[in-house]
C-alpha cells in the first residue's frame, strides 16, 4: 500500500509547552491506525494536526507526496471529542448536511428527488447507529451517547477519504459500541478509507485497527514537565488479515503499553 | 391665578436663564464683565445667569419653577408659561426684532411666490406667527402653504439642501441663510415693527416678593445695553464678547444687532410697553395662538389674561398671567437705581 | 429553598411584573394630585382627565386642516419609518455582521470602518445626512439605520466569530465551501442572537425616530411630541410616551416569542 | 484557500483597515473640491484648510472671556460626562443584570419593569427629565443612564440567564449560596460580555451626551456642535465629529484589549 | 446499612416521550450503586433526579425519609457528562470552590491561611487525579480526559454526602483509570460517601460496585419507541468485601446485563 500520509520532525508547541516533539511518521493508504496514550499526551492534538486543522509549529506534513495545506476538505472526516454535531439542526438535518453541501454549491440545500435521496441515505445511516427513531431531536434534547453516534453518522454518511476519530465510542455502552464496531469495519473495508482512531479501550485499538501507535513523553522532567513533548513511543503493525470478522472477546490487555 | 405661597418669600439667590439670541447677548456678557456682580451685590442678592443652549427648554425650566426668570418672545411668554398657569411679569422690554426674523425663498419671485410651497419654520413659534403675518400682508392664509416642523437648530441644514424652497427662521441663523447662493428674503420682520418683542420675564411671585431682584436687573441690563452701544473701543470689546459668546464672527453679530431695535433707553422701553400699540400687537398675537390651539383647552381667546401698564387688561380679567410691568424701566428711567 | 432554585409560576409572575408599574403609576398620581391642589393650571404632571380629553379630540376627531385622526396619522408614519429602519438595519446586520464575522479578510478590511462608523454619534452629523439624503422619508429611515446598523452589526459579528472552531472545521470537512460556512452553519446559528439584536436596538432605533422627526418632519409620534413641547403640552407628550412604550413593548414580546418559536435549540430545549 | 481560513498578519491587517477609510477621506477631498469650484463660499463641506484654521483657534487660542483653550474644556467637560453616565451604566448593568438573570423572583418583578425602561425613548422625555434633574450635570449624565442603562441591563440578564443549568447545579453542589452562584458563577463569567455591552453602548452613550448637551449646556463638545451649526459652521462641526469618533475609538480599543487580557478564558485560549 | 434513598413510583416525560417509567427503588447508605445500560436509556436523567436538578412528573423521591426537595445542596457532588467544570477558572480556583464557598458566605473567597490550607488540600486532590503540573490552565486549555479529571476533583475535594457521578472515567486512558478507581474506593471507605455511578464499562461497574442497576426499556413498540420508558431491568446486589482491594483484571465481561 501506497503512503498516504507523511509527517517529518514535527512539533507542536502552545507558548513554551512542547506538546508534540519530534514526531516522523508514515501512514499507508487503507490503514486503519488506532492511537492510544495517556490523556493530556497529545492525541487530539496530532488529529489536529492530520486534520489541517492547526500547522505545526515546526516540521511539515505531507498529504499524498505534496505539503499539507492547513485547510480540510470533504476528504477528510472528523468526529471530535466535543462540539461535534450542530445544535441548530435536528439529527436527520445534521446527517444530511454533508449530503446536501457538496451538491448545492449555491444554497447547501437539496429540494425534490435529489433530496429525497440524501434523506433515505441518511436515515439509512441513522438507523445503522441505532438513532431510528429520534429524527426530529435537537442535539440538546439527546443523551450523550446519542450526540456521539450522531457525530459518527454524520462523519460516516459522506466516506471521506481519510476519516479521524477522536475516541467514538467513548460514551457508548457495549452492545451498542459492539455494533459500531461492526459498521466501522464494513465502511472501511468497503469504501477503501484510511481511519486514524484515538481511543482509550486497549482491546478496540487492537481489534480494530492494522497499526497502533502509542503516543506518549519519551522523557520526564517533573521540575519542567512541560519542557518535553509526546512522540511515538510504540508502533505495532498488526498482520491481521484485513477480512478477519470483528472478534468481540479478543481477551487481551495491554496496559502497559497505553501509558507510563 | 394666584401666585404660589413658597415663591413669595423673600429670597438671596435666583436663577435666571438665557439661550443664544442677538437681543439677549448683553446677559452672558454682563455676567461675564462682572455687571452682574456688581449689581447684585449692592441689592446684597445673588443672580445666576444660566445659558440653555434650547430656546424651547429654557422657557419650559421657567415654567416648571426651575428658573426664576428666562429671556423669551412675546409670543412664547403668552403660550407656554402664562397659558400654562403660571404668574408672569415682563419686567424688561428689550428690543424689537426689526429684521431679525424673516421668510426665506429660493429662486426668483416674490413672497407670492411662495403659494402651494413647503415652507420649513419652527411650527407655533414667533416664525410661525411671522408667515401668518407675511400671507396676510399679501392676501393669503395659512392654507396656501404646507408647513414642516424644523428645529432651530437644524433650519440650516436643512435650507441648505434642494428639497427645501421656503423656509422662515430669526437670526443668527438667518444671516447664515442668507448666504446661501440664490436665496431671497421676501418677508422680515422689519415690515410688523414693534410686534415680535424680546422680554426677560420673571415669576410674578418673586418680584413681588424680591423688587430688589427687579432692580437689580434692570440696573445691569441699562448698563451692559449701554455699554455695547458705544462706538469706541470699549463697546467694540463688548460686542466681539458677546459675538464670541454666541458663536459668531463680531461682523456678523453687528449685522443682527443692525435689525435689531434696542430700547437701549429705558424712557423708550417705558414709552414702548405703555403705547396702545402693545394691547394691538398681543391681541394679534393671542388672537394667532389661539387660533394654533396653543392655548389648550381654553374656550375663547380671552382664556388668558393680560395686564398692561396703567391697569389695562386684554382677555379675563380673572385670569391674569401675563403683565408687562415697566415699573423697574422706570426706575431706570428715572435713575432711582 | 434558594432564591436561584426558586421558578416562579406563570400567572404569579404577571402579577409581580405588573407590581413595580403599578407603583410608579400610583407615585405620579400622588405627585400630580399634590401639584394640581398647589396650582390647578400645573402643565408638568397633569391629571389623567386632563390626558384623556386631550387625547379623545386626537384619536377620534378629525384634524380641521388635514381632515385626518392626528393620533393614528402620527402612529402610522412613525411604524412605517420605523419598520424601514429597522428592517434595513436587520438584514445589513445579518449579511454584513455574517460577512465579518466569519471571513477574516473581511473583517481585517471593514471592521474599522464599521467600528468607526458605529461610534459616530450620527446627531453630530445630520447636516451631512440631510444633503446626501434630503429632508424627507430617506433621511428619517436614514438616521435609524446609521444609528442602530453598526452596533447591531458588530454584535453578530462577534457572535459569529465565537462559534466554536470545531464546527467550522466540520462543516468543510463535510465539504462545504465558505459560502455554504456562512449561510448554513453560522446564519441560522446567528439568527438568534439577530433577533437578541433587534430587541435590544428597538430603544435606540425610537430615539433616532424621534430626534429624525424632531428635526423636519409634518407627521409622526416625534413630530407631535417636540411640537407640542413647544407648550409644555405635558398631557400630550405623556400619552405620547406612554403608547409608544406600549408598541414597543408589543415588539419586543412579539420579537421574543418568535425566536423561542422559530428557534427551540437557542432557548433551551435541554436541561 | 478558502475564505473562512484565510487568516490575516497583523501588519497587513492595519493596513487592510486603513484602506476603507482613507478611501472615504479621498472621496470627501473630492466632492469637497467640487462644491467649492461651484461655490467657493461652500459651507457644507469644507476643505482641510479650512478646518485647520478654526480648530487652531479653539486648540490653543485662550478664550479671552474665560481664558480656556475651549476645544480642551469641551473635551473635557464631556468626557466627564459621559465617563459618570457610563460608569453608573456599568454598574447598574452588573448588579442589576446579575440580579435578574440569575435569580427568577427578581427577574420576574422587575423584567417587565426594565424592558418598560428600555423601550421607552428617553429623548421623549427630555422635558421631564431636565424638569426632574434640573439643567446641571445630573441631568445629562442621567439621560446617558435612562438612555443605555437598560440595553445594557437586559443584555447581561439574557447573558446570565443562559448559563448552562449544570454549572449553576454544580456551584450549589459545591456549597454555594445563591449570592456565592452570582458573585463567584455568574459575576465572573459576565464580564467580558459587559465589557462586550460597554463597547456596544458607547456609540448610544455619545448620542445621548450630545443631546442632553445640545439642550442645556454652556460647555462641551456636543454643546460646541450645536452652537455652530446655527451657522452651520462644518469647518469645525466635522473636526469636532472625527475628534469624538477617535476618542470612541481610543475608548473602545481600550475596552476590547483589557477584555482580552483580564478574562483569556473568554477568548478562545483553547482551538 | 438504612436507606437513604427512596423513589416511589417515578416518571420522567418529556413532553409526550416517556423516559423513565415506574421506577421504585431503595439506595441504602454508604452503598456503591452502579447503574448501566444501553444510551439514552435514561441514565444522566435518573442521577438528574436524585440530584435535585429535575424533579419527576410524577411519583416522589425521599432524602432520609423526607421529600426531596429539587434543590441540591454540598450534601451531594457531581460529576456532570458535560460542562462539568468553570470556564473561567484555572485548575486550581476549580478545584478550590468547594473548599471556599461554605468556609466563606459572604466573598466566596478564602485568604490568608484558610486559604493557604484550601489550596494545599486542593492541590493534594490534583495529584491524586494526575493533574499536579497544570494547576494554572483554563478548562479550554485542557484535553477532554484532563477536563474529567478536573471534574472528579472538584467533586471529590467537597467529600458529600451522596456521590453522583456520570461516566466520570469514560475519557481517561486505562493506567489514569486504574489510578481513579483507587482513589474513589479509597475516599468511598474513608469518607462514607454513598455513590451512584453511571458507567459503560461493564468490568467497571462490577469491579467498583456494591450493587449493579441496569436501566433499560421493558418493552418496545417500533411505532411508538417514545411511549415506554425505562425502569431498572436488572438489580444486582453484590455481596463483596467492602475492603477487597481493587482488582484490575477482574476478568469478566457480562455484556448481556447491559442492553438490549
Ligand atoms: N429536553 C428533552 N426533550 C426531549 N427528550 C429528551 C430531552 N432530554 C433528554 N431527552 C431524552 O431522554 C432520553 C434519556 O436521556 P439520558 O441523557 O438520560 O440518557 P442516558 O441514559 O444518560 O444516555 P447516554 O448513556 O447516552 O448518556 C433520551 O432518549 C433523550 O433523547
Ligand atoms: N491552548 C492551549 N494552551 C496550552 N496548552 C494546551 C492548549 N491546548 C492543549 N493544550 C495542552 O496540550 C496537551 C495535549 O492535549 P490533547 O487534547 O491533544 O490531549 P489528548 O492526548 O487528546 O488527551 P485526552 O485523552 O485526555 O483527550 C494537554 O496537556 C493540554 O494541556
Ligand atoms: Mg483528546
Ligand atoms: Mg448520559
Amino acid at each position: 500500500m501506497s503512503t498516504l500520509l507523511t509527517l517529518r520532525d514535527v512539533w507542536v508547541e502552545y507558548g513554551d509547552k512542547i506538546v508534540i516533539e519530534k514526531l516522523d511518521l508514515d501512514i499507508a493508504e487503507q490503514s486503519f491506525v488506532s492511537v492510544v496514550g495517556p490523556s493530556g499526551a497529545g492525541k487530539s492534538s496530532f488529529l489536529r494536526l492530520i486534520l489541517g486543522q492547526e500547522a505545526p509549529t515546526r516540521g511539515r506534513i505531507e498529504l499524498d507526496g505534496t505539503p499539507l495545506v492547513p485547510e480540510c476538505g470533504p476528504d477528510r472526516g472528523v468526529v471530535f471529542q466535543r462540539y461535534s454535531v450542530f445544535p441548530h439542526l435536528s439529527v436527520l438535518r445534521n446527517t444530511m448536511f454533508g449530503l446536501e453541501c457538496p451538491k448545492a454549491p449555491l444554497s447547501g440545500r437539496l429540494f425534490g428527488s435529489a433530496r429525497r435521496a440524501a434523506r433515505d441515505e441518511a436515515a439509512a445511516m441513522l438507523e445503522a447507529v441505532g438513532l431510528g427513531d429520534s429524527f426530529d431531536l435537537y442535539p440538546a434534547q439527546m443523551s450523550g451517547g446519542m450526540q456521539q453516534r450522531l457525530a459518527i453518522a454524520q462523519a460516516l454518511v459522506q466516506r471521506p477519504r481519510i476519516l479521524l476519530l477522536d475516541e467514538p465510542f467513548g460514551a457508548l455502552d457495549p452492545g451498542i459500541r459492539a455494533d459500531m464496531h461492526a459498521l466501522i469495519t464494513r465502511l472501511w473495508r468497503d469504501y477503501s478509507l484510511t481511519i486514524v482512531m484515538v481511543t482509550h479501550d486497549i482491546r478496540e485499538a487492537f481489534t480494530l485497527g492494522t497499526r497502533v501507535l502509542a503516543l506518549d513523553k519519551r522523557r520526564h522532567d517533573p521540575h519542567a514537565p512541560h519542557r518535553f513533548g509526546a512522540t511515538v513511543v510504540y508502533d505495532l503493525p498488526l498482520d491481521k488479515p484485513v477480512d478477519a470478522p470483528e472478534d468481540k472477546d479478543h481477551s487481551i490487555t495491554i496496559d502497559e503499553n497505553g501509558n507510563n | 391665578s394666584k401666585p404660589s405661597e413658597e415663591a413669595s418669600e423673600a429670597r438671596q439667590e435666583f436663577n435666571i436663564g438665557w439661550s443664544i439670541y442677538a437681543g439677549w447677548m448683553p446677559w452672558p456678557y454682563a455676567q461675564q464683565a462682572g455687571i452682574v456682580k456688581k449689581w447684585a451685590d449692592k441689592y446684597g442678592i445673588k443672580i445666576n445667569i444660566v445659558q440653555v443652549n434650547d430656546y424651547v427648554e429654557s422657557v419650559n425650566q421657567y415654567t416648571a419653577g426651575k428658573l426664576d426668570g428666562v429671556t423669551v418672545a412675546n409670543m412664547d411668554a403668552l403660550t407656554i408659561p402664562a397659558a400654562g398657569g403660571k404668574d408672569t411679569s415682563a419686567i424688561i422690554v428689550g428690543d424689537y426684532s426689526n429684521g431679525n426674523d424673516g421668510v426665506m425663498l429660493k429662486g426668483s419671485g416674490d413672497l407670492k411666490a411662495i403659494k402651494g410651497k413647503q415652507v420649513n419654520l419652527v411650527e407655533l413659534s414667533v416664525s410661525h406667527y411671522l408667515l401668518a403675518r407675511a400671507l396676510n400682508s399679501v392676501g393669503m392664509t395659512m392654507r396656501d402653504v404646507k408647513t414642516v416642523n424644523t428645529a432651530d437648530a437644524d433650519i440650516v441644514g436643512a435650507f441648505a439642501t434642494p428639497d427645501v424652497q421656503a423656509a422662515v427662521a430669526w437670526n443668527p441663523q438667518l444671516l447664515a441663510m442668507k448666504e446661501q447662493p440664490g436665496a431671497r428674503e421676501v418677508f422680515s420682520s422689519a415690515d410688523i415693527p414693534g410686534e415680535i418683542v424680546d422680554l426677560l420675564v420673571v415669576d410674578t411671585g418673586t418680584i413681588k416678593a424680591n423688587p430688589k431682584l427687579g432692580k437689580a436687573l434692570a440696573g445691569i441690563w441699562y448698563e451692559t445695553v449701554a455699554l455695547m452701544q458705544q462706538q469706541d473701543e470699549a463697546g467694540k470689546k463688548a460686542r466681539a464678547a458677546m459675538a464670541k459668546l454666541a458663536g459668531a464672527t463680531p461682523e456678523a453679530f453687528d449685522k443682527q444687532l443692525k435689525t435689531t431695535y434696542l430700547y437701549a433707553d429705558p424712557k423708550e422701553a417705558v414709552a414702548a410697553t405703555s403705547s396702545p400699540d402693545l394691547v394691538t400687537t398681543m391681541t394679534r398675537v393671542r388672537d394667532f395662538s389661539f387660533s394654533k390651539g396653543l392655548f389648550q383647552n381654553a374656550e375663547s381667546a380671552d382664556a388668558v389674561g393680560m395686564a398692561f401698564p396703567g391697569g389695562k387688561t386684554l382677555g379675563d380679567p380673572q385670569n391674569v398671567t401675563l403683565r408687562f410691568d415697566e415699573s423697574y424701566m422706570q426706575l431706570a428711567a428715572d435713575g432711582k437705581l | 429553598m434558594r432564591w436561584v432554585n426558586r421558578q416562579v409560576r406563570r400567572s404569579d409572575r404577571l402579577m409581580l411584573g405588573a407590581l413595580p408599574i403599578l407603583l410608579l403609576v400610583v407615585v405620579y398620581l400622588l405627585l400630580a394630585v399634590s401639584r394640581h391642589a398647589e396650582n390647578p393650571a400645573d402643565k408638568i404632571l397633569p391629571l389623567p382627565g386632563a390626558m384623556a380629553e386631550s387625547m379623545y379630540g386626537l384619536i377620534f376627531q378629525p384634524d380641521q386642516l388635514s381632515g385626518q385622526l392626528i393620533f393614528w396619522a402620527d402612529t402610522l408614519a412613525s411604524l412605517q419609518r420605523l419598520g424601514l429602519g429597522v428592517g434595513i438595519s436587520t438584514l445589513a446586520a445579518i449579511t454584513i455582521g455574517l460577512a465579518l464575522g466569519i471571513l477574516p479578510p473581511i473583517r481585517a478590511t471593514f471592521g474599522p470602518l464599521v467600528t468607526g462608523i458605529a461610534v459616530i454619534p450620527p446627531i453630530a452629523l445630520l447636516p451631512i445626512l440631510f444633503i446626501a439624503l434630503g429632508l424627507g422619508e430617506t433621511a428619517k429611515v436614514g438616521l435609524i439605520v446609521v444609528g442602530i446598523a453598526p452596533v447591531m452589526i458588530r454584535d453578530i459579528a462577534a457572535h459569529v466569530g465565537e462559534l466554536p472552531r470545531e464546527q467550522i472545521i466540520k462543516a468543510q470537512t463535510l465539504g462545504a465551501s465558505s459560502w455554504q460556512v456562512m449561510i448554513r452553519v453560522a446564519l441560522p446559528q446567528a439568527m438568534p442572537r439577530l433577533i437578541h439584536a433587534m430587541r435590544m436596538a428597538l430603544g435606540p432605533a425610537w430615539v433616532f425616530l424621534i430626534s429624525a422627526e424632531a428635526i423636519a418632519s409634518d407627521v409622526g409620534l416625534g413630530y407631535r411630541i417636540f411640537l407640542v413641547r413647544r407648550y409644555l403640552a405635558m398631557d400630550v407628550i405623556l400619552p405620547y410616551v406612554a403608547w409608544i412604550a406600549l408598541l414597543a413593548i408589543t415588539m419586543d414580546m412579539i420579537l421574543s416569542f418568535a425566536s423561542r418559536r422559530l428557534f427551540p435549540w437557542a432557548h433551551g430545549v435541554g436541561h
